[in-house]
């Protein structure tokens, strides 16, 4: 092993940074396994843009993966880097901003040529300029390091530029003290089937290792300790992984087939990808034309029995609204997936956002109650599609459930759930042989009645014009359109009566009760550990269902001085709590197409407790943005 | 009456028109044409040998797409546009049913194009009848992509300008192997119809020339006429020359172009008529025959094409057969995946 | 003249009712025609089935005609009927609840044999069997006195049959002292092509005329003298005529063409029939293949520099809703009319609702935030439509209208407007040969600048991507999609500032604020009369804008004790208010398909001044579901 | 530059290729097709004779449909399958101006579908360039409506089970009266094919093979490979005998059915091989060509059909015309309506 010092750290924040053709999310990613094997706690951030592959040297083409790695618990992929790849001039300029002072660059020189400077738009060179005198840079070749280590296995100069972003890596698991065997392995099982590109991926990972042995640049080396996570087996997960895992685990335990309508849509078209791969499930899936055919033929599934499920985006599911009013209507379970993204319209189809929570919940004609959870981390889409699973097939109701790019591409260690221990869940269906009526009620739940469509004696007819209480005729009768219209309500509505307690973390009162959904938990749950670490009364707690909202909320909400929602959006959520509760609900609102930071959260809500004047009327979140323009509209 | 209990139609009590009847009232108006398509269909069930329960009506919106009310099967009113994706999806989920699709020229070619096409292309095993009326008879009589040039409706008040559809050139182009053509009232032909329909694996694709009497009255006067029809439509049977008129008139090509001849002495000859041949794997012929209208040509009415081609939904099926063959799926293996480790 | 006594009256609602065949909207149409003519003031309901014809004699086949005519001024079709005129024992069976007591019946019994009272469900013949004593019924067989009446014009027997509304109309004329010269006019215009029916149809009106005068039946008849409206020439006007010719008159003003891409669809399609009528005024008038197409047509006539405007109802918004975010990104005018109807889904096609005003505001993916407004009355939709495409050409963005199948269908008086007096609406285009900036901003109205495309040197290009500030070029930047967001957020919420002061009827101040938007303002206005003559303190007001609200509404809000919104859903606008204000606003909620009565609007209001423990928490609108389902569930 | 400022193309200062740049970086891959049909179209816009703001390229959403960005005229680069719609709309708003349509294989023919077949029946006056490269691109690889049976993508990993809509087939189903098929690196011909579907009153439909190296690398090298697209494409000149293979071969009615033949000595004669008629009110022909397939037969390149039709964007001016040719609408007469009455 190596004779150079090792320094213990605590955590690291990580960032790769390239061309899209660099292979950064494959290093990441390879990071991010073996740092998981070793034990530390994990999150991660994938980041690329919008094109297949952006002209190569620009900034526009730049693409990145955050890991952050400790031995104590972490909640987010890190709010600043501590050490930033480059493999080039535009990957150093787009990420420099979020680099720590004193932070460690490892810049690519061989990619530091006049044009690449050029296309970054740098008329020095910064590693040559001294403006980058507050970071530690390391100036390495790879390319030229990769090209010699990899001399002979025959590839071509394109195929040995790939191998690059292995030497990054071998650099980066020496400087990090971290075994090379998985990666190896991987690279064996990955590379099998060209044994040239596997044997040069290998020669480049052990250059870059040893580079960092031997070369007199880097003085020390580091480590970060194993954390402490509950025993048991761990796998890594990203979420649309966990999502498709967990709606095959409820169609197993609710006893159907899982049929699966979708249109391809950046970033949901994993889910779609990885279902397909799993027909030895029974898993069906369908890529169909557009949206519209790809929710009615889940609804079409639902008719005939299935789990029925469609994945899209936003747009994809304005598209979709009108049928889901039809699910809604004729009381057919449908699980409805929105892994929102940046927006409106096209937006930034490959940025995070939290922006269609009232497209959720709201984006229907007429009167169109649809139950709204929502995702908060990678493992967690596990539990968010199985519940999302078992209401729609128990409460026979489409359900939204809402994830985001963030949550979506990112991943985090999971302790693999014992499948056998999770219980089925079991659906009645009306028997052959009794008197039916398609719109019954089930007492408890609301539910009409489920029906295998092919038992002889159930034959009926269903549809979009309104239905008469029971019978299920058509019926424009007014009083009973009311009544159905309260009765769909009520039938949403009741599901509160499940859901468990709101769990705080931090006092059970206080000052601030910090309270979010969806992917901004890591942030929110760790800039609270770090209130409470400054003295402050601030609590957080994160919701899985914004529809219906848990009961107890008034009641918590009343044992706090100030109620804040951050949110990536204009303050959706916060705007949803304050017409139900008339608290004065804050907003904490980022809509950069990026994640919160812990610290962005955490000086906001310092800045809120200063604030003593709370006004009544809502504080447009929109002042600002006029005194934004204003400034520039010269 | 007794249900029946399996697929197996040896095992049928026969069923009659009756049991296929919901017993509600029918909502057209009177003299739609609508009522005698649904009194075929109710008619000709009983003889397809499928159990009421193994029975689906989709549709979509539309004064034709209330169908399914009236069928004593199950059945689906969707919305507009989208029955045959509802019904894809039906039937790759439940490849046991027997899924009939109805749908209206507005609803089918209209807002429901692309969905119709695609349903074709894919070659899902469902039965597809398309009322044509060339109107939107729902929505009060708004010109539809069936309707001639010139039309005059509400949004037309001095002609619509949109040269229409060839449904069926447009159902040949789009792939189709089963495409056929009937009257509403052709209480002969459409019954034969509905069973090749039935019989055919894949998607079957029927145009039912519907009359609205209220908003369209006459549409297809020329063509269905009791007396004229002998002359004006050209009814096609596999294997059999075409000919029509009394057996006067023929069909043959003539100088590269399908055409009519006059057929007899000094005429053309029987040998130059064309034998209509509805299994022809190259749709050409299908294709030219859907081109015609009337006055300038014969309808073709009957089969036009009639091609064996696996169905979406049983490659589907192949497809998931084939993985669950492997032996069973081990859920924990999937969920565990290979690159895991232990906290102790 | 008649002899007979004439009693003066000062309103009287009457209601035509019969098969779906029977002519009921025409005879419905003419008297509020003769009625408008003489000089009261109206308002009418018309209410028909989904069906084109539904099977005759049935209660599904009704249709009706409500006409509310007063020598006061009247603001709703009127709560409960004077007369029916019942054409057959459905008519009758179907439209008796809504009938005074002591009101009159005028039954047609050539229609009340054996099989038709069957088909409406009576056991026995209720004009014969005593159980309309509490009403005054005038039996008369109109069917057979039509055919007498008609001999001889050589009309066959459907025909004929045909005539018999006329017969009615001729009654009612009489029956209110009304003269038949215009509607004899009327005829003459209107079936000039067939002089058989024309004369028949003459025949059939005066035989009705003349047997009021001379059966002894009648013995009274009525006046209700003419009411005093503003001086002025008047017309009478349905919504959706109203509502195609404030969009005529705006691109007028505008100096743009008119383009409409619609797709049929109840009950908007009557705009797009009027529409098409007038070429004459360069309307271009496009029936697309879907709504899909309607929209993106317009949008792509928007881009060319037409006012563009869509009209549909709820699903066919939905539908659109992914269209109208890329209006939203790219900035350009776009007029949405959404004339609601019951749902959700296909719902009840043809009644009317308010509950789309949620999918107005929120129904589109990511913060994409539109204008909403609301035409309240038929005559108000002109000029709905004429500030809908003023604000969408303006402030260069999507504007959504809302109306319903109430204020469309329904007529009232209108005191036709000076179309020269209306002023012209000047736009600027960035002139040829200046620096064009594509997202460059007015400083007033935060609009990016309006160009025509053709200019030579303004060659651009746009899209649903993220602009960058100022250059429209995309941009990924984290920072600069925060400021779009919030620039196209502030664009639109600088509307407010043009919005006038929020006008009140009743008192500055009081116990109850009743505030509306939408159909609802007449039976509002006229409960808030009634209620302060019953001596409470309640005023009201009605919203034009729903997005951006008026800037005062907190301050006028304060100023009551209680603030409570009647709207025909399950409170979608008091929601957002209370969201905005934080004020406990109370909901008033209907949701049968038809219009609020006056006096439901009193009894709820007066129920709730009573309640006087107003709960911080909501007051689930849902509870009362809940009950009414569980009775229900035995 | 001096902008020229009229439509009249004598006053044109010559444009340049360069003059349709747009001067800002291109984002496609290394090595994709869409450069070089970018190419020449850059190229061939100033042999048109039309000013650059008379001119706007609309799209929707995948790799092809970011052209519009990269040309220096008016452009809007809309959402995903709208581009039909949106053409039709500003077409018919404004027939001054000369738009072209850019989509892909799932932009047009999955997604897009309907507004493309009502397009091509309207006969707008719209060009639209379909890049075909039979695969999802933008998404990152999924399969497409075009894409081959067996297909493996992320989406169909044991490969794709829906049969491919053959576009020029769908489209002369539609009733397109202009349709044309290129491959993108056909220098030569691309620009023809421009120049004619410019001149061709109505809708153009050009299918462009395009070539994604990166997730559908070499679909069309069989056919368009230099050495071997003699043999396997079937060049079509209007006029002139369809013949390829350097001549040794060409197409022929053998039995009723269009097929390819040997040419020559003791083969068939040149009198029997048919002269192609792209003016052919008979889609008949075009039709069966359009079915053509590598390897089984040649595939059709060029012009398989232009015929003429009113367009939808000219009727409807026309209609708007005889409106206005009436004299001036009066407003005032308008809202007053012939019903009022005086209230004093
Ligand atoms: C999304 C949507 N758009 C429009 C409508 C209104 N609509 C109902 S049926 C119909 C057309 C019906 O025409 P067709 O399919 O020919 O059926 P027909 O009534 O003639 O049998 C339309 C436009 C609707 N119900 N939903
Ligand atoms: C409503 C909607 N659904 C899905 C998408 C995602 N999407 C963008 S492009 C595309 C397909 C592109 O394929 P194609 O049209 O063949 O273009 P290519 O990239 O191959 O040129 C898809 C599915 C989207 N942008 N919008
Ligand atoms: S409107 Fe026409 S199609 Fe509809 S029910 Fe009446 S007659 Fe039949
Ligand atoms: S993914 Fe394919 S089609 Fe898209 S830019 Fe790259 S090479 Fe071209
Ligand atoms: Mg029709
Ligand atoms: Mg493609």
């Amino acid at each position: 092993m190596s004779q150079k010092p090792v320094h213990e750290l605590d955590a690291v924040v990580i960032r790769f940074a390239g061309d899209s053709g660099d292979g950064m999310q494959v290093t990441g990613d390879r990071f991010t396994s073996e740092s998981a094997h070793f034990g530390n706690d994990i999150r991660t951030l994938p980041d690329f843009p919008a094109e297949i592959r952006a002209p190569a040297g620009t900034l526009a083409g730049v693409s990145s993966f955050q890991l952050h790695f400790a031995h104590l618990p972490v909640f987010t992929p890190g709010d600043a880097t501590d050490v930033l790849v480059a493999m080039n001039p535009a990957a150093l300029k787009a990420n420099l901003s979020g680099l720590k002072p004193h932070g460690v660059i490892i810049a690519n020189t061989g990619q530091f040529g006049d044009r690449n400077l050029e296309k970054a738009g740098y008329a020095t060179n910064p590693l040559a300029d001294g403006s980058l005198s507050a970071f530690q840079v390391f100036p390495v070749d790879i390319s030229r390091l990769t090209e010699t280590a990899v001399e002979g296995t025959g590839l071509n100069t394109r195929a040995v530029d790939r191998c690059k972003n292995f030497f990054a890596l071998g650099l980066c698991l020496w400087m990090y003290s971290r075994p090379l065997e998985h990666t190896l392995a991987w690279i064996d099982s990955k590379f099998g089937k060209t044994p040239d590109v596997a044997e040069a991926n290998r020669r480049a990972l052990k250059a870059g290792y040893f580079y960092g042995e031997t070369a007199e640049a880097f003085p020390v080396r580091y480590s970060v300790r194993a954390a402490a996570l509950p025993a048991g087996l761990y796998r890594n997960i990203s979420g649309n992984k966990a999502l498709a895992y967990g709606f095959i685990t409820a169609a197993h335990k609710l006893g159907v087939e899982l049929f699966l309508g979708s249109y391809p849509i950046t970033p949901a078209s994993d889910i779609l990808h990885e279902l397909s791969a799993h027909k030895r499930f029974g898993v069906i899936t369908m890529q169909a034309e557009d949206e519209l055919a790809a929710v009615t033929a889940a609804i079409g599934a639902s008719f005939g029995g299935a789990l029925a499920l469609t994945t899209t985006s936003g747009p994809g599911i304005a598209l979709k609204s009108e049928a889901i009013a039809l699910a809604t209507m004729t009381e057919l379970p449908l699980v409805v997936v929105d892994v929102q993204r940046g927006g409106p319209s096209t937006g930034l189809p490959t940025k995070t956002e939290q922006a269609d929570l009232l497209q959720a919940l709201f984006g229907r004609n007429s009167e169109s109650p649809v139950p709204v959870i929502a995702a908060s981390t990678p493992a967690d889409c596990f539990e968010a599609a199985f519940e999302a699973s078992r209401v729609a097939m128990q409460y026979m109701t489409p359900v939204m459930l809402l994830s985001d790019g963030y949550v979506a591409n990112g991943s985090e260690p999971w302790r693999v759930p014992d499948v056998a221990a999770i219980p089925e869940v079991k659906l009645d269906y009306v028997p052959q042989g009794s008197v039916f009526k398609p719109y019954a009620r089930d007492p408890h739940t609301l539910a009409r009645p489920r029906v295998r469509i092919g038992t002889p004696g159930l034959e009926h007819r269903i549809g979009g014009l309104e239905k008469e209480h029971v019978t299920g005729n058509i019926s424009y009768d007014p009083k009973n359109h009311e009544r159905m219209v309260r009765l769909r309500h009520a039938k949403i509505a009741g599901i509160a009566r499940e859901l468990p307690k709101t769990e705080l973390a931090g006092g059970d009162s206080g000052d601030v009760l910090l309270l979010g959904w969806g992917s901004t938990r890591g942030a929110i749950h760790g800039a609270g550990i770090r209130l409470r670490e400054m003295g402050r009364k601030v609590s957080t707690t994160h919701l899985r269902w914004l529809n219906p909202l848990p009961s107890d909320l008034a009641e918590v909400f009343a044992r706090f001085h100030m109620v804040v929602v951050p949110e990536l959006n204009l303050g959706q959520l916060a705007f949803v709590l304050r017409g139900k509760t008339l608290r004065d609900v804050r907003s904490i609102c980022k809509v950069q197409g990026q994640p919160f930071r812990e610290q962005e959260i955490i000086d906001k809500v310092l800045e809120l407790m200063a604030d003593i004047n709370v006004s009544p009327f809502v504080v447009d979140v929109l002042e600002g943005a006029r005194a934004l323009t204003h400034a520039s509209l010269a | 009456m007794n249900t029946p209990m399996t697929a197996n139609s040896d095992a049928l009590p026969a069923l009659t028109k009756k049991d296929f009847d919901a017993g509600v009232d029918v909502r057209w108006c009177p003299g739609c044409g609508d009522y005698a398509i649904l009194a075929a269909v109710q008619k000709t069930m009983p003889s397809l040998g499928v159990p009421r329960e193994k029975i689906v009506f989709v549709s979509g919106i539309g004064c034709s797409s209330r169908f399914p009310y009236y069928m004593n099967t199950y059945g689906f009113h969707t919305i507009h546009g989208r029955a045959p994706a509802i019904a894809t999806g039906l039937k790759s989920y439940r490849p046991d049913l027997h899924v009939w699709v109805v749908t209206g020229d507005g609803d089918g070619l209209s807002i429901g194009g692309n969905h119709l096409m695609h349903a074709m292309r894919r070659n899902v095993d469902i039965k597809i009848m398309l009322f044509n009326n060339k109107i939107y008879g729902l929505t009060k009589g708004q010109y539809s992509p069936t309707s001639d040039v010139g039309t005059r409706t509400k949004s037309t008040p001095v002609g619509s300008i949109d040269t229409p559809f060839k449904p069926l050139s447009l159902a040949i182009g789009a792939g189709a192997t089963f495409v056929a053509r009937v009257g509403d009232t052709d209480a002969k032909l459409l019954p034969l119809i509905l069973q090749a329909a039935h019989a055919h694996k894949g998607t079957a694709f029927i145009e039912i020339l519907q009359n609205c009497p209220v908003f369209n009255d006459g549409a297809f006067d020329a063509v269905m006429d009791k007396k004229a029809k002998g002359d004006r439509q050209l009814q096609l049977e596999h294997g059999k020359p075409m000919l029509f008129a009394g057996g006067t008139r023929g069909v043959a090509w003539v100088r590269g172009k399908l055409d009519v001849v006059d057929v007899g002495e000094g005429k053309a000859a029987m040998a130059d008529i064309l034998v209509h041949d509805a299994h022809d794997p190259d749709p050409t012929v299908a294709f030219a025959l859907a081109q015609w209208e009337h006055p300038a040509k014969p309808v073709p009415m009957g089969i036009l094409r009639a091609v064996e081609r696996p169905t979406y939904d049983g490659a589907l099926r192949a497809q998931l057969r084939e993985a669950t063959d492997k032996g069973p799926a081990d859920l924990q293996a999937l969920v565990t995946g290979n690159d895991t480790w232990m906290v102790a």
